[in-house]
């Protein structure tokens, strides 16, 4: 079980993980690299729970099937994104987010 | 399996049986007089609605996963009432040309984050929380960007999207570390087992700002407006009213029978949210000129007001919560059915169109009017009674200066309606909209808010009904 | 059917009524029956309620009814009446059948003015039955929402402006005053039980003093805005200013009385301590607000303005009365309601009629329309002599009530507030003189007006019987007062209990 | 104690029947018929008056040897508490009967007078109405059987007053004079209900059977608290008396009276010079018992300010052309002596000699002031003019007016046997004892007062001749005939036996004349009226020469010693530019503006926050990320 890798080393790469995951989101202009970004913080996620499932809580797999649901809702949800960046793209001609401004105040 | 888990889970089941007719409908249903399908989406909805009233057992599923009492059945059927005004509000709008191809698309993605809902409401465990919560996500965005042809819409669709991505990001991570400190995430055990350390309170930290964006209470509100104003105006009506319902309940029910362990901490939390909700919404509100927007920014605020009920954190907070949902429903959906009846026939959407309505509509200027009214709580419409419990509520755990607070902001809202009530009675225009003949659906869906605005409040039968219910959350 | 509900039921009814019918004529003359009714189930009331009282009828509340309402919280639809609320019921039924009359020329959306002036009446009328805060506390909004239409349709000058802020600030009051409710409720049964909203339920308990000295000022406050408490008056001027002549009369002569009413059922019948502790800070504001209002008005143009600072000067003197706090002068305060309620509105109601003639509102732009329209111009004398307290009239028989009851206090503080208030009837003099002489008497400025008609019969039924209630109270005041005298007693006992003074 | 006088309710209530009847259906009415309605009911009035007096001094039985107070009516009508309730009642004693006596034959006069006086005026039967009015509350006034039910009254007979000097309210001199004089009074009447209020407070009563008993408990109490030196009491009296002085045209509050003179003259007969302004010296008369016993210092302020006025109107009558206003200038220099009479006064027998003496001047006064009011108007009626500049040599045109005329001023310079000569004497005799600086000054004002009447005498009816345009004519005999009954009670009613009938106490004693004050006094009035007739019997240019040789005085005096001026002053620089102007604005710009200014602040705010909104999906995220990291840290902070 105890491969020599401490649980702290996982939660210190899934809070990596999921500030870059935020940095990419708040900066990437890109709506394409926004997604990306999100998954990497839905990719965070799943490590914390993988890794204190393995851990902390070994007879039970609910960390594991959480992460499993995870990944099959962000594909559904990278999916639709997709989908309206590419209307995005038809409508403004650009996946720049900062162009897709039309409404605000 | 047997037969007690269709009669449990039976809002669930049917939605999906009939999704599936559609479907099936789309695909048999001569290409010719697919617009039909409007018809026979709408009747089928309302036989599941109806069906939704019957008696039921209480009980749970899937190991307490799932689980039913009366107060969470009676909130999927406001909910499902809710669909229903919207459904039927939209048949004229689906009728037109540019939405003849996509008729059935609209009421699969409607329903299926109807479905989503429902589970959430029913969840007993995170995990089939955060999925009915994704289900009732995903196809939302699909919805906002409905209109195909829209950079508005478009817009609204990606600025759903990622910004409910980035949210249910921080829920899940919040989730993650709660399952780190407790080691499961049913909501019993969670409760029982909850401790006040710092991993978890981040936890609950980040789980509530994922559910805050879905009620979109300030700080976490700011795609609300854009996604409103972009959305098909019958989309912005389900979202303002439908989906917020449903997250605001859930909300409720996690906060109450989850996390009382930490009530103080939430109180307080909720305390300041609510302030900054009610305050930065209605001051967002005064300013705008697009009805949707406006309205969008008074949902935000409506949402600060519901929080006095959430922070009440007893039986009454979630009987005065789940009333005002229903009123909130009927009042704002009034409000969004004359706007989709007018934006429909002449295409205005804004307050300044608005002008001298009263004297070539003078019907839809009431039922706005009485919606208006019931939205700022004014007597004897069914706002008022909600607001006072939800008020009453707040009153009840000595909360006397934020209730106060609240009914300070109660008379910007005031103030704000009163404008577009200004603009139809009192302004004159050059060319004010046409007088229109509405079609049958359209009148139907406004005579059940109206009768919903009016009698809600007097029928003091259904706020004890919920009352009685809400015992034992 | 009890017949105090059916107080509200008629106007209801009487809306309903309009609402089938389109033809202009017969919307005024159906509300002119259904206020007439109205008026005459008033004075039915008023009878029932003295023979009753004659029959030896000590309770402090006749002819209560409760129905539960939401069980949960303990709202009941809960009705009675005393001496006090009788007369303000009468006084109600008299300025709304006066009111419909003097709009019977209102020609723009016809239908929709008068359902909004009943609307409004029977909220007024629901105000003064209601036993329940909840109920009343409804009522209450249902009287003043109205008025943003009513002045934002039918009005003239800045109408929007107006009405927004008369409705906003008197929303303002109605906010404060709810969390005051809430404060009540949710205090009523300290030593545990049940919670209760009824007002004579509370009164039996008295709600703790750190509670009270909360909630005191913030429900007398929310009151005292409706009843043009100094600072909070400025809605008033404007609003008036802007309203049609119906609205005013009834904003004016009903709905500001609602305040005064409110502010001591509620306010201070149930928290007696803190209006005890609190009371000068108020009585200061009252008493400046009295004079206040009365120099205010000397410099006024508009005919309105006028009015509306008088009102100012009258309201503050109701207020300032309540806070005496002894039977007599609080049974002052309840006079001084009814009896300004009756004047202004005639002054309303006049103004509106001159208005309708020369369209103008500045007095000094008229002058000697006493020899074009002396009816309406003896009427206005007669309502200036009212609102400058002759004897004969009603504005007197309050006012002494309210300096004599003021007076009974013998500390110097009380005494000289007393003082101020009193020097308001010469300054009111002032005024009230000077717009008589300038608008009425002297040449005539404006060769337009020698062609002027004199009134029509329903303004002269209008005028007239307001005129006939202000000076029925001047002459035989005995009545009225004896029945709202006592009804104060239980009143009074119990503020006497926080006051031994 | 009798009570069959229940018939006097009566007295008060036909001219309000009248009133009610002339007002509301006089329109209807023929004006001659109303007219002769309104002086039939005052007819009836005037005869039960008379009868009454008869009953009350002759046919009732004293008690004790001192006439009874008898209350032929009474009724609660508002009630404070148990013990303050206002009623209304009547109170029948020998002042009151007195003044229903003075008052409903005056009235009576007037009214015949003016269905010749008025006829042919626009609102006849308004001003019948009007005169009813104020019958009825001035006899209402005088029989108040408590001090509440007299401020009622005090109030109406205001009223009734402005709207009778009104009543050309087309000519806006009266109507400036009609709201001056309801201003005046009104101000004044603020102290007298300031003044009710201190003394039933103290006393506990506004009976004045209570009240006024001197023996009751009522008059002992209240002298003990004090406040800057005076009694409570005396400063409720103080304040009492300042109704009083207000209604009886005393400095300062006079300024109201010549003005008043704007309204018809009939109605300056009745009101202004003979009933209403003597209302306030029949208030400290009524009051007489307490302003002795519990306020003597009070009734030193009535003397001063009495013997104040007197000489103070005695010296702008002087300098006045408009007859009318002379004529009221020496109404309030004769009603000063009244109060001096009160002023000096004490109480019981012959002390009350005083007291005596000014209610006896209150009733010759109002017999010949009316007959000189009267008069006048029948001058003015023929010559249409006020201004006895533009008269002279009328007693050509005018004989019955004339002698009528000239009987009332021999009247009021106090010659013998004219009637004031016995009044005016019993209260010079009465200050003598008491102080010798006021005997001084109304000795001198007696002097004046032969002066000024004779110079107003000599002006009109001899002096220069004067050219009319139509040729003047004695006036009809509804005109006539009240001024000779008027001149023949003037004549008269000197040897009425006063101090057999009003007296302090009740008991009646013995007066005589002191012929040693007596005689200096009719010389001064002689040496008067020969001045008088030096200047004015011809035309010469000695008035010219005494008024260039005095000049700063005269014209101090002409006008009025600027006291009208020194009311503008405060009235509209003070109470209207520097009071009420800024208050008016202050509402608007503060009170109202900190309410807009809420609204503007709302709105302005609302515009700043607007860049959140920015519609920037990353900014949105940004502010979300904050949005956790703020709540992290208050969470952190809150648990902590």
């Amino acid at each position: 079980m105890n491969n020599g890798i401490p649980l702290q080393y996982f939660l210190i790469l899934a809070s990596i993980m999921f500030f870059v995951g935020i940095y990419g989101f708040l900066t990437r202009r890109n709506l394409i690299g926004i997604l990306m970004s999100v998954e990497l913080i839905l990719n965070s996620v799943n490590i914390n729970f993988l890794a204190f499932n393995r851990y902390l809580y070994p007879d039970r797999l609910e960390g594991l099937f959480f992460s499993l649901f995870i990944i099959a809702v962000a594909a559904a949800e990278a999916a639709v994104a997709i989908a309206i960046i590419i209307n995005i793209y038809r409508r403004f001609s650009t996946v720049n987010v900062e162009h897709v401004n039309e409404m605000r105040f | 399996m047997s037969l007690q888990i269709f009669s449990l889970m039976r809002h669930e089941l049917l939605l999906i049986a009939v999704l599936l007719l559609i479907l099936v409908a789309e695909i048999f249903w001569d290409p010719a007089r697919k617009k039909n399908i409007r018809i026979f989406a709408v009747i089928l909805f309302g036989i599941i609605t109806l069906l939704g009233f019957l008696p039921v057992p209480e009980g749970s599923l899937f190991g307490e996963m799932y689980i039913v009492t009366p107060v969470r059945l009676m909130m999927k059927n406001i909910l499902n009432i809710g669909v229903l005004i919207v459904l039927l509000q939209s048949i004229t709008w689906l009728g037109k040309e540019k939405n003849s191809d996509k008729i059935s698309e609209y009421f699969i993605l409607l329903l299926s984050t109807l479905t989503g809902m429902s589970y959430m409401i029913s969840s007993g465990h995170f995990l089939m929380l955060y999925l009915g919560l994704e289900l009732a996500t995903i196809p939302l965005a699909a919805l906002a960007a409905f209109d195909r042809y829209s950079n508005n819409s478009a817009e609204a669709g990606i600025k759903l999207i990622l910004s409910s991505a980035l949210s249910s990001g921080i829920l899940l991570y919040g989730l993650s570390m709660i399952y780190g400190t407790v080691g499961n995430l049913y909501f019993t055990e969670v409760a029982g087992l909850f401790t006040g350390s710092n991993l978890a309170l981040l936890g609950f930290i980040f789980f509530f700002t994922g559910m805050a964006f879905k009620i979109s209470i300030v700080p976490f509100h700011l795609w609300t407006a854009d996604v409103y104003e972009g959305a098909p105006v019958n989309v912005t009506s389900y979202l303002s009213v439908i989906s917020k319902g449903a997250a605001l309940f859930i909300f409720i029910i996690v906060l109450f029978s989850v996390f009382p362990a930490i009530s103080v901490v939430w109180q307080k939390m909720i305390y300041v949210l609510s302030i900054l909700t009610m305050t930065i919404g209605n001051l967002f509100a005064i300013r705008q000129q697009n009805l949707k927007r406006f309205l969008a920014f008074s949902s935000i605020s409506q949402a600060g007001y519901i929080l006095l009920g959430v922070i009440g954190g007893n039986e009454l907070g979630m009987a005065s919560v789940v009333y005002y949902l229903l009123v909130y429903i009927f009042s704002n959906l009034g409000a969004f059915g004359v706007a989709i009846a007018i934006s429909n026939a002449s295409g205005k959407e804004n307050i300044d169109d608005y002008n001298g309505l009263y004297k070539t509509n003078p019907g839809l200027s009431l039922i706005m009017m009485l919606a208006l009214f019931s939205l700022a709580g004014i007597p004897p419409v069914a706002g008022f009674f909600g607001k006072f419990f939800l008020f009453t509520a707040a009153a009840e755990q000595g909360f006397f200066i934020l209730v106060l607070i609240a009914i300070l902001n109660t008379i910007i809202s005031l103030y704000y309606y009163l404008l577009v009530i200004k603009a139809m009675f009192i302004n004159k225009s050059e060319n004010p909209i046409p007088p229109l003949k509405s079609d049958f659906p359209t009148r139907l869906a406004l005579t059940l808010c109206v009768g919903g605005i009016v009698i809600v409040g007097f029928a003091s039968i259904i706020f004890e009904y919920i009352r009685n219910m809400s015992f034992g959350v | 059917m009890n017949i105090l509900s059916l107080l509200v039921l008629i106007p209801l009814l009487t809306i309903a009524g309009i609402l089938f019918l389109k033809d202009t004529q017969k919307t005024r003359l159906v509300s002119a029956i259904g206020m007439g009714i109205q008026l005459i189930v008033a004075a039915v009331l008023v009878f029932m309620y003295l023979s009753e009282r004659k029959a030896g009828n000590t309770d402090e509340m006749l002819f209560v009814r409760s129905y539960e309402w939401f069980k949960s919280l303990n709202i009941y639809y809960t009705v009675g009446v005393d001496g006090i609320s009788v007369a303000m019921i009468a006084l109600t039924s008299i300025v709304v059948i006066a009111g419909i009359f003097a709009s019977w020329q209102v020609e723009n959306l016809t239908r929709e003015f008068f359902i909004s002036l009943i609307l409004l009446s029977s909220g007024v009328f629901g105000f003064f039955i209601s036993l329940d805060l909840f109920t009343m506390f409804l009522f209450y909004e249902v009287a003043v929402i109205p008025m943003y239409l009513l002045i934002g349709i039918w009005g003239s000058g800045p109408k929007e402006y107006s009405a927004m802020k008369l409705t906003l600030m008197l929303m303002g009051g109605s906010a404060l005053l709810l969390v005051g409710i809430l404060g009540i409720y949710f205090n009523s049964a300290p030593g545990g039980g049940e919670l209760s909203f009824n007002i004579l339920e509370i009164s039996k308990i008295q709600i703790p003093i750190e509670a009270q000295r909360f909630f005191f000022p913030l429900t007398f406050v929310g009151f005292g805005v409706l009843g043009a408490l100094f600072p909070f008056h400025t809605w008033s001027p404007d609003g008036h200013a802007s309203a049609p002549t119906a609205v005013s009369m009834l904003h004016a002569g009903v709905l500001m009385k609602l305040g005064g009413y409110g502010a001591f059922r509620v306010a201070m019948f149930l928290m007696p301590e803190a209006a005890d502790e609190m009371a000068w800070i108020f009585i200061i504001l009252t008493s400046v607000s009295v004079v206040y209002g009365a120099f205010g008005a000397i410099v006024q143009k508009d005919l309105k303005y006028i009015n509306a600072y008088s009102s100012v000067s009258h309201c503050g003197l109701v207020l300032f009365a309540i806070l005496m706090m002894n039977k007599t002068a609080m049974t002052g305060a309840i006079l001084q309601m009814i009896s300004h309620g009756l004047m202004t509105a005639l002054f309303f109601a006049l103004i509106g009629m001159i208005y309708g003639r020369t369209h103008t509102r500045l007095i000094h732009e008229m002058g000697g329309l006493m020899k074009v329209i002396p009816f309406l111009g003896v009427v206005y004398v007669i309502a200036g002599l009212a609102s400058l307290g002759l004897p004969g009239l009603s504005g007197f028989v309050a006012e002494m009530t309210i300096f004599f009851g003021a007076f009974e206090h013998t500390d110097p503080f009380h005494r000289i507030a007393t003082l101020v208030a009193v020097s308001s009837i010469v300054i009111t003099a002032v005024y009230i003189l000077r717009v008589v002489g300038t608008l009425l008497l002297g040449p005539i400025k404006n060769d337009h007006f020698n062609h002027l008609e004199d009134a029509t019969w329903f303004e002269r039924i209008s005028t007239i019987t307001l005129v006939v209630a202000v000076a029925a109270i001047g002459v035989a005041p005995y009545w009225l007062s004896t029945m709202i005298g006592d009804s104060m007693l239980p009143i009074v006992n119990k503020l006497l209990t926080a006051n031994p003074f | 104690m009798t009570t069959d006088f229940g018939y006097a309710l009566l007295i008060p209530l036909i001219p309000l029947l009248m009133f009610l009847l002339l007002g509301l259906a006089g329109n209807q009415l023929k004006a001659r018929l109303s007219g002769l309605l309104g002086t039939i009911g005052l007819g009836v009035v005037f005869v039960l008056s008379y009868y009454t007096a008869y009953k009350y001094f002759f046919a009732t039985e004293k008690i004790a040897g001192a006439f009874s107070k008898i209350t032929a009516f009474d009724m609660v009508w508002l009630r404070f508490s148990d013990s303050l309730h206002i009623n209304m009642g009547i109170l029948l004693d020998p002042i009151s009967v007195m003044m229903l006596v003075v008052i409903s034959t005056v009235s009576f006069m007037v009214h015949i007078y003016s269905l010749g006086y008025m006829k042919g005026e626009v609102g006849f039967e308004r001003f019948y109405a009007f005169l009813s009015l104020f019958s009825f509350s001035m006899l209402g006034l005088v029989l108040a059987n408590n001090i509440f039910q007299m401020y009622i009254f005090w109030e109406l007979v205001g009223v009734s007053s402005f709207l009778l000097i009104g009543f050309y309210y087309q000519r806006p001199t009266a109507v400036l004079a009609s709201k001056k004089a309801f201003i005046v009074t009104r101000f004044a009447d603020l102290g007298f209900l300031i003044g009710i209020l201190l003394l039933s407070f103290n006393t506990g009563t506004f009976d004045f059977s209570i009240l006024c008993d001197p023996q009751g408990a009522a008059i002992a109490t209240g002298s003990g608290a004090a406040f800057l030196g005076l009694s409570v009491m005396t400063w409720s009296l103080i304040f009492v008396f300042m109704g009083g002085a207000g209604k009886s045209a005393m400095f300062p509050l006079h300024i109201w009276l010549p003005d008043a003179m704007e309204g018809p003259t009939p109605v300056s007969a009745l009101i202004h010079a003979a009933t209403m302004v003597v209302a306030g010296v029949y208030l400290v008369a009524r009051l007489f018992p307490v302003y002795i016993i519990s306020a003597p210092d009070a009734l030193v302020v009535v003397a001063y300010i009495g013997a104040f006025s007197s000489i103070f109107a005695a010296v702008i009558a002087c300098t006045q052309t408009d007859i009318k206003r002379v004529l009221a200038y020496s109404t309030m220099s004769q009603i000063g002596l009244m109060m001096v009479g009160l002023g000096v006064s004490g109480y019981g027998g012959h002390e009350g000699l005083g007291y005596m003496a000014s209610m006896f001047h209150l009733f010759t006064h109002a017999m010949f002031k009316a007959l000189l009011f009267l008069g006048a108007g029948a001058i003015i009626h023929a010559v249409h003019s006020n201004h006895m500049t533009e008269m002279g040599g009328l007693r050509k045109y005018l004989p019955i007016t004339h002698i009528t005329f000239l009987i009332a001023c021999l009247t009021i310079a106090g010659i013998p046997p004219f009637s004031a000569f016995f009044s005016k004497d019993e209260i010079l005799v009465a200050a003598w004892h008491h102080d010798k600086l006021i005997f001084a000054v109304e000795y001198i004002v007696a002097g004046l007062t032969a002066f000024y009447m004779f110079r107003l005498y000599f002006n009109i009816f001899w002096g220069k001749e004067t050219h009319y345009h139509h040729t003047p004519h004695e006036a009809p005999a509804v005109m006539t005939i009240p001024l000779i009954f008027l001149a023949f009670l003037s004549v008269f009613s000197g040897f009425i036996p006063f101090s057999k009938l009003v007296t302090t106490d009740g008991i009646p004693f013995e007066g005589h004349i002191d012929w040693s004050l007596a005689l200096p006094s009719v010389f001064i009035g002689l040496v008067g009226i020969i001045i008088a007739m030096v200047m004015y019997k011809k035309e010469t240019s000695l008035p010219d020469k005494v008024a260039a040789t005095f000049k700063h005085g005269y014209k101090w005096a002409f006008n009025k010693f600027y006291m009208d001026e020194v009311y503008m002053f405060v009235t509209k620089k003070i109470i209207f530019a520097y009071i009420s102007t800024p208050v008016a604005w202050f509402d608007r710009h503060i009170v109202d503006g900190s309410m807009n200014g809420i609204s503007r602040l709302t709105n302005a705010f609302s515009f700043r926050i607007r860049e959140f909104q920015s519609g920037q999906l990353q900014k949105y995220g940004f502010v979300f990320i904050s949005g956790v990291l703020l709540l992290t840290f208050l969470m952190v902070y809150l648990w902590n």
